[in-house]
């Protein structure tokens, strides 16, 4: 009967209380579209959230959820999934949530590898305490603990989570659904830790942040949407490319001269290649080099949870049925009358 | 030629030597062998605070202390009447434990000029003599060079030769106190199983050292202890720390629940998560956190999907974890946090012990957090302590602090262990899966004892979220009604306070109900405070004592026992913490006795306090 | 025609409306232009929990009530004579705050289906003929229409436009309230100084709505209140974290010390971090950490460094500071940790205020880990209270919490602001530079105070080095000597209470010294509880009142003046938490009033709590 | 004066206490003789620990200390070094208190950039607490907390700082106290923070992890010593090295056919290369390829408290001198008679 749930099935009976206009809605409604197609008993999906307004996220969908504490989401979401392999385990969380205060809980779960999907909502702003700068806010941001701009350089959340040897890295947007739905699906479906970093917009306190890539006039010039093996196109007019001459990434026009073959073709088994992609980064694409949406990177490493598992079992199988009284008793006893 | 054999009701011996001298070995083996000779026994080992201080320091002096009995050992003994000291700094770090009038062990060999030095003696200090003139018997031993004599045709370097003085000087002290060597060789046959020549090497030592000590003058008398009186059945030594593993490992066998530990090493709370590592099959998942907030936040993971969950930590890493322990207890899901308690504040002396977190277990969270504490009073007791905490975690949906220390972790103590059948019962059911047309699941229901349904992923119909913001009584829906948060909170509190229903009755540990003077303890200081209360009441003194494992809830008779007595005495390792508990909730005048050192307190100065409040 | 003008003592107004419609900034001006005409106030400002809630939702209602008057007034009113609905969510939220007989001020145009359904109202319902049948005074004015026609030569669009519709109806209040405008004119001409049309807009509709008041037939009589008979002097209003943010900047100023803040955002302490982060002019150093435990930790560092350190929190960031905090109570450093309770535990109801840290404030720390707690009683108090903080820590070098609450931190009050070369004097000596013939310098020595000396990196000849594992006594080097551990935790107990030797007596706050009842409250309750003790008074009964600023240590004179009453009742928005210390300290059977509902008490219920304990 | 120091200066008189044999004696001694040659004075020096073996480090320097708690280090340093630009801050650390509780302050110390010098003494193992594995023990570690072996899959330091966006990142080693020597003078020079990764070995939980490169006899064939413009050559007899064929690189031996001139000359400002080299990190470099020492990465970016000063710099420029009593006063005031 799972395979007829529809996405009205995973919303719950609690109003949704973001902000009008607030990116997490959309979000919102395509993991609940995607959930259907996972074929996975309702029962099974656990949403497991820090704080913040996305991380309000878990009592809006009708699966079992955790609404955690500020930063920890990843080492509860570890715990369970360590304990309970059975479980598909989805870790919301925000950009102050996940690389402020629960930086070290993230990347210890990336290298680690646990099998669970995080969806980084990042809006580079505190929303829920009102509009502090992130570690993801631009530089020079005017926000209410920065009266004068912030100072800090901040993370480049895909190159932290490739140098923290993530096994699968992919990046979205709250304002295109379509490829917002099928990253999500790709995230379900790698096994290990899925690091999907969506960009989210804040309406009240940090409106607009990403409109040069969410902007359906600016868009096509400033996204560069990846495909697996498929050359690196983007413009208006597909016309623009990305060519690599040896470490050195350069963006080109096709035609005069420039061709398709000669175009960077995604791999998204190379890691060094992912790195160069994320570190494609210039605030307002000021290098020229468009933004990289899509899974920059997957690679097969062991679910941490399973090789628990594994190493269980094989305990198991080399001491035989657990004997408690023999543990009790020990080696040496001896007996007074 | 013979010795004369003197019984004695009580003996008291400490090791000490360099860290390299294997005299943790060389203690637990004289511990094993003593015990199943029958006698009663305590002991305690002194770990100095580097992991390896340079050789010959004072520093680098590691030290066991065992006394044993023919009658019930309560605590390793305030002074010893042997001290075996393996080099100068072990003398100079030790000779202030030995009575007046004690035997000093000394291996001459240690006492060379750059041991004078290396143990901050004068060049010309001549220690061993200036004891001797102070009213010390001392017994002075060439141990490597006999060892290396006894050893010569070994074949083994003189490197692996040298490490078998301990064996050496064992087999002197098994002379000395009448011990059999077998259990000893028996040991050292199976440790060195693969190693014939090392395992031959240290059993001629032992021998040649016991033969040592018969053969010559050293010794103008022996001693002999007959097996102690105590309770028959099969005993086995347990450290607390051990005893702990196995109450976790049969809590998980009892309530057919998987176990999870989320952990972060730390001094003297490691070796929990070393032995349940050890305890794979059994169900035991062990997790190494990335830190101890980690730690406990994975167990509330695991907690949630329906484990027996666990952390284990100490000072510095329990404050971590406060303000996950709230959402645990905002959560109402089974968690055990125990603290096995070092002298602090902060990183102190990581090595010794102290008994000052209490009030932090009971008061140290933000907002009205009651969670359930509890202390285990000696080695053995961490198991029963342990076991219990697992069961109300789990029948009652509450996060359980349990306070040990290290004394208690590292001591040592003979354990009549139960039979697996003969431990209570855990009763733990999750809430049954709900079909379409059933009724609305409601996560924050409780039953008689304010208990909420345990509702696992995995049950159908029976989604549901959880998080720290209040929640509406029932559905557990977010609430900011301000009736419902008084409704929660209290709730909350009753819940915590109804596991005193279920909890036995304090009885009394020694005395009467009623006297001149009630002695009130807790955690590892029982058998110190037992003796010194039983020495008291020797000399004829109304003196009685209970003994509390239960801090938060208090049992629920003991306002009802201080109501027998004047005077309450409330000795604590700390600057006077349960006291403070006993004078809030019970309006008893109630004093403190309190040392702060890092070491347990002796008999004596606790015996000297009971008698100054009952004159 | 002219409406007859009744002379009131106090008054209590309550705005209400969605998150958009402006209502905090509504209840400020009324708030400034009452303060200007010489009346005593006190607000309280009701958030909704959610940033934006959905509009017309009752989720989304956000309220600000002011109680004012001729005569000296500690609380914003149990309930309202006159509540402003902008819609019928504000109906449904608020309505239980109007006094019964009260006056509704309601938006008629936010009462159509739509905001009926959005409000949860059923779709034939009418709200606010029920509210007039059950008694209460409805005054329906179609304020989005008037709005509309005032403005519609505006020019402005009509969401501009209905931008405006606050001050419409702050202008029918000003009438009501005999108020003048031009406060609110100045102010609104500031504000838009640079769009000049928004700044017509608004003034227009404020002298409108005015205007419309006075000729229509709304209101049968209107009210005037003289003004209030306060202390003479300069006042201005001030809200608790403001407060708290000049106190910190003066006692940088008087201390001639740099100020380092290191914190991380939450609610309700963000805002400190936001005041402080404008004074950068006054050296005043603001560091957003990544989270609670480098925002204490950074402190610590600034601390070491020579800095006025603090750092700001609520409940769950508290908690996680616990560790950082024992640390710097060893290292025996400068450091002032504000917390800013909510109401917990976890992350509990973020925007409601509770007392309930004190017991983790004093006692939330792995050892024996003492430090100073101090508390704020009103708004206007946490420049005091803060500046008094900062003065002990630096004097002391110790760290001191000082605690605040939601509804101090946002609530405002009028405060006479002191001038600056009134302010104490803190005095700071960092230790002098040491030539290398010097004594050796001893970082662990310390004045009769128990206080060490402060030496900052950069002192030629102080080099030294600081730790968390227990030190010598004088030359700070690490130590396991337990005589030497006992005496530093004597020393570090003593130095925390020596602190009380410099601090004045306390007071009574109301009554006599002795008497039938002492009411003894502690922290943001004050108001209510000085009314509640006032209003009984006047009933004839002998009940006098003490408030806790200093809850670690106690004002030493606080045992005898508990000795002068047999029956001692302390509120507290908590289960019972100053009570229990008291009780532990002076074994006083004082008794607690305990209400946890995320909300001030209510002077009704305290005087009726106090009644009943007199009769 | 101070260019008189010696090292000895700089020696505490607190005996150390480390077991005979540690690494850290070397470092500790090398860091001792490194001291004068800063011609910085001695009470301006602060050195800064967390908790470890490792971290009593400060207690042997006679310069001013600090001793914090176990991962607390870059934040303690950070708040210090903001609030005293003028102090020159080393902090210690170990692979336990930097990587596993300290993860989090690491990554934001490096990618705020404070003027800092971290040294981290990786030795694989937790020593203080007697042998549990750390997030750089390698897999199938056995330790006293994994009897069957480990199963975490350990953090590569160097990737990890620079996906943080480090802006200084070296490796060195305690048995090479010369190439030592020079890398805490480089860390010492860069403006901001530097991360130098140091071998160090536990004999007592860990002996001999690092064989493979710090053994006089197997370091040549196994370590490759970098220096900027240099070609990259390593060896016994100097005769291997690596060479960049596009993105990928390969060791080569010199020789037939190939010629320095064909080797991957090193630049340390090129952060995409510093990358490549940071992932020659095979257990044993059983991928054949060398473990680079040395300088891999330098960068210019501002230093964060440089930053912050210049900030108040200009907000005291803006206002003026402070005025305390109008700001005690506010903007509306009234006077009540
Ligand atoms: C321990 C703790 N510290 C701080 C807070 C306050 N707080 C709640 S959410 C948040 C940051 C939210 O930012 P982000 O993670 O980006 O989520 P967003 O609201 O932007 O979706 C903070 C600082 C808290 N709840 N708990
Ligand atoms: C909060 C806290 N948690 C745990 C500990 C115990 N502890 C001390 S050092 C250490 C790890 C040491 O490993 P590392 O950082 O690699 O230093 P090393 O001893 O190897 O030099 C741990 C877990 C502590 N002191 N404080
Ligand atoms: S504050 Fe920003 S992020 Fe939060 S709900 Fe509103 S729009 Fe969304
Ligand atoms: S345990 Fe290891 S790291 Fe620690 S001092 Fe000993 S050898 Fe060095
Ligand atoms: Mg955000
Ligand atoms: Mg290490």
């Amino acid at each position: 009967m799972e395979a007829t749930l529809t996405s009205k099935d995973f919303a719950s009976d609690q109003d949704v209380r973001w902000c009008p206009g607030c990116g997490d809605y959309t979000i919102l409604k395509q993991v609940q579209s995607v959930m259907p197609d996972l074929g996975i008993p309702r029962e099974n999906i656990v949403f497991v959230a820090g704080i913040g307004c996305s991380s309000r996220f878990p009592y809006y969908m009708n699966t079992y959820g955790m609404h955690t504490i500020h930063g920890r989401a990843p080492a509860i979401a570890t715990g369970l999934k360590i304990s309970r392999p059975d479980l598909s385990i989805w870790m919301i969380t925000g950009d102050g949530d996940a690389l402020s205060i629960g930086g070290n809980h993230i990347i210890h779960a990336l290298r680690r590898n646990v099998d669970m999907n995080i969806l980084l909502f990042n809006n580079e702003i505190y929303g829920l305490t009102k509009g502090q700068y992130s570690p993801t806010s631009r530089p020079g941001s005017v926000t209410k603990s920065t009266p004068m701009g912030s100072l800090d350089h901040p993370f480049n959340p895909l190159s932290l989570a490739l140098g923290a040897d993530a096994g699968f890295v992919a990046r979205a947007m709250d304002r295109d659904p379509k490829h917002l739905n099928q990253m999500l699906l790709r995230s379900a479906q790698h096994e290990g830790t899925s690091f999907l970093e969506i960009y989210q917009n804040c309406v009240v306190f940090n409106d607009g942040t990403f409109d040069l890539y969410t902007d359906k006039v600016s868009r096509p010039g400033s996204a560069l949407y990846l495909e697996h093996e498929k050359p690196m196109i983007f413009g208006e007019n597909r016309d623009k490319g990305v060519r690599l001459d040896g470490l050195r990434p350069e963006v080109v026009t096709l035609g005069d001269g420039v061709s398709q073959e000669d175009l960077w073709i995604h791999d998204e088994h190379d890691a060094v290649k992912a790195y160069i992609l994320s570190r494609f980064f210039a605030v307002g694409n000021e290098d020229g080099f468009p933004r990289p949406f899509g899974v920059l990177f997957e690679s097969k490493r062991p679910a941490y949870d399973k090789q628990v598992a594994a190493q269980m079992a094989a305990a198991k199988t080399r001491h035989g049925a657990p004997d408690l009284d023999a543990l009790l008793k020990g080696n040496e006893t001896w007996t007074v009358a | 030629m013979s010795h004369p054999q003197i019984t004695r009701e009580t003996a008291t011996i400490r090791f000490a030597g360099d860290s390299g001298d294997g005299m943790q070995l060389t203690g637990s083996q004289f511990t094993n062998t003593t015990a199943l000779l029958g006698n009663d026994l305590s002991t305690f080992p002194d770990f100095p605070a580097e992991i390896r201080a340079p050789a010959g320091t004072v520093a680098g002096v590691s030290g066991f202390q065992i006394q044993f009995g023919s009658r019930a050992i309560h605590s390793p003994g305030d002074s010893c009447d042997v001290l075996v000291v393996m080099n100068a700094a072990a003398l100079k770090a030790n000779i202030k434990h030995l009575r007046t009038g004690g035997i000093i062990i000394a291996n001459l060999d240690g006492f060379g000029k750059k041991d004078l030095s290396l143990a901050r003696y004068k060049a010309e200090a001549d220690p061993l003599l200036e004891v001797q003139t102070t009213g010390y018997t001392v017994v002075p031993v060439d141990v490597t060079k006999l060892t290396r004599a006894s050893l010569v045709d070994s074949g083994l370097t003189v490197k692996d030769i040298d490490r078998c003085k301990n064996m050496f000087v064992l087999g002197i002290v098994y002379w000395l106190y009448s011990r059999s060597m077998d259990p000893t060789i028996d040991f050292l046959s199976k440790k060195f199983a693969k190693k014939p020549d090392l395992a031959n090497a240290n059993i001629k030592a032992l021998k040649d050292g016991y033969t040592y000590g018969n053969a010559t003058q050293l010794f103008s008398e022996r001693y002999m202890l007959e097996p102690a009186r105590i309770e028959s059945g099969t005993y086995r030594n347990i450290t607390g720390n051990e005893a702990t593993v196995l109450a976790i490992t049969a809590a998980g066998q009892t309530s057919k629940l998987p176990v999870f530990l989320g952990s972060y090493p730390i001094t003297p709370a490691s070796d929990i998560l070393h032995g349940l590592s050890k305890m794979k099959h059994f169900g035991v998942t062990t997790f190494q956190a990335e830190d101890e907030i980690a730690a406990v936040t994975s167990a509330i993971g695991a907690a949630y999907g329906g484990s027996l969950a666990l952390t284990t930590s100490s000072g510095p890493g329990i404050a971590l974890k406060t303000e996950a322990i709230t959402l645990a207890m905002m959560y109402e899901l089974p968690l055990v946090i125990i603290n096995v308690q070092r002298a602090g504040p902060s990183t102190g002396m990581p090595t010794k012990t102290e008994q000052a977190d209490l009030l932090q277990a009971v008061y140290g969270r933000a907002g009205e957090s009651p969670i359930v504490v509890l202390a285990a009073a000696s080695p053995a007791d961490c198991f029963d302590v342990t076991y219990q905490a697992c069961q109300i975690a789990l029948e009652h949906m509450i996060p359980v602090m349990m306070l040990s220390d290290g004394y208690i972790a590292n001591g040592a103590e003979p354990w009549r262990f139960p039979n697996s059948d003969t431990l209570p019962p855990i009763h733990v059911s999750f809430a049954k899966p709900r079909k379409e047309d059933d009724e609305p699941f409601m996560p924050y229901s409780r039953n008689e004892a304010f208990v909420r349904p345990w509702a696992i992923p995995g049950t159908k119909g029976l989604e549901h979220r959880i998080g720290g913001l209040e929640k509406e009584h029932g559905t557990g829906n977010i609430s900011y009604d301000s009736d419902n948060h008084q409704i929660m909170t209290t709730m909350r509190e009753n819940k915590r306070n109804a596991v005193a229903d279920r909890l036995p009755l304090l009885q009394m540990e020694e005395g009467e109900p009623t006297g001149d003077l009630l002695v009130i303890g807790w955690g590892g200081t029982l058998g110190s405070i037992k003796q010194a209360v039983m020495e008291t009441r020797a000399l004829g003194h109304k003196v009685s004592q209970i003994h509390l494992r239960q801090l938060a809830p208090f049992p629920k008779n003991l306002g009802e026992i201080l109501g027998g007595f004047k005077n309450i005495l409330v000795p604590e390792i700390n600057s006077g913490q349960l006291v403070r508990l006993l004078r809030d909730q019970y309006h008893v005048p109630a004093k403190g006795f309190n040392r702060v050192r890092g070491i347990p307190f002796t008999v004596e100065e606790l015996k000297n306090a009971f008698i100054n409040e009952v004159n």
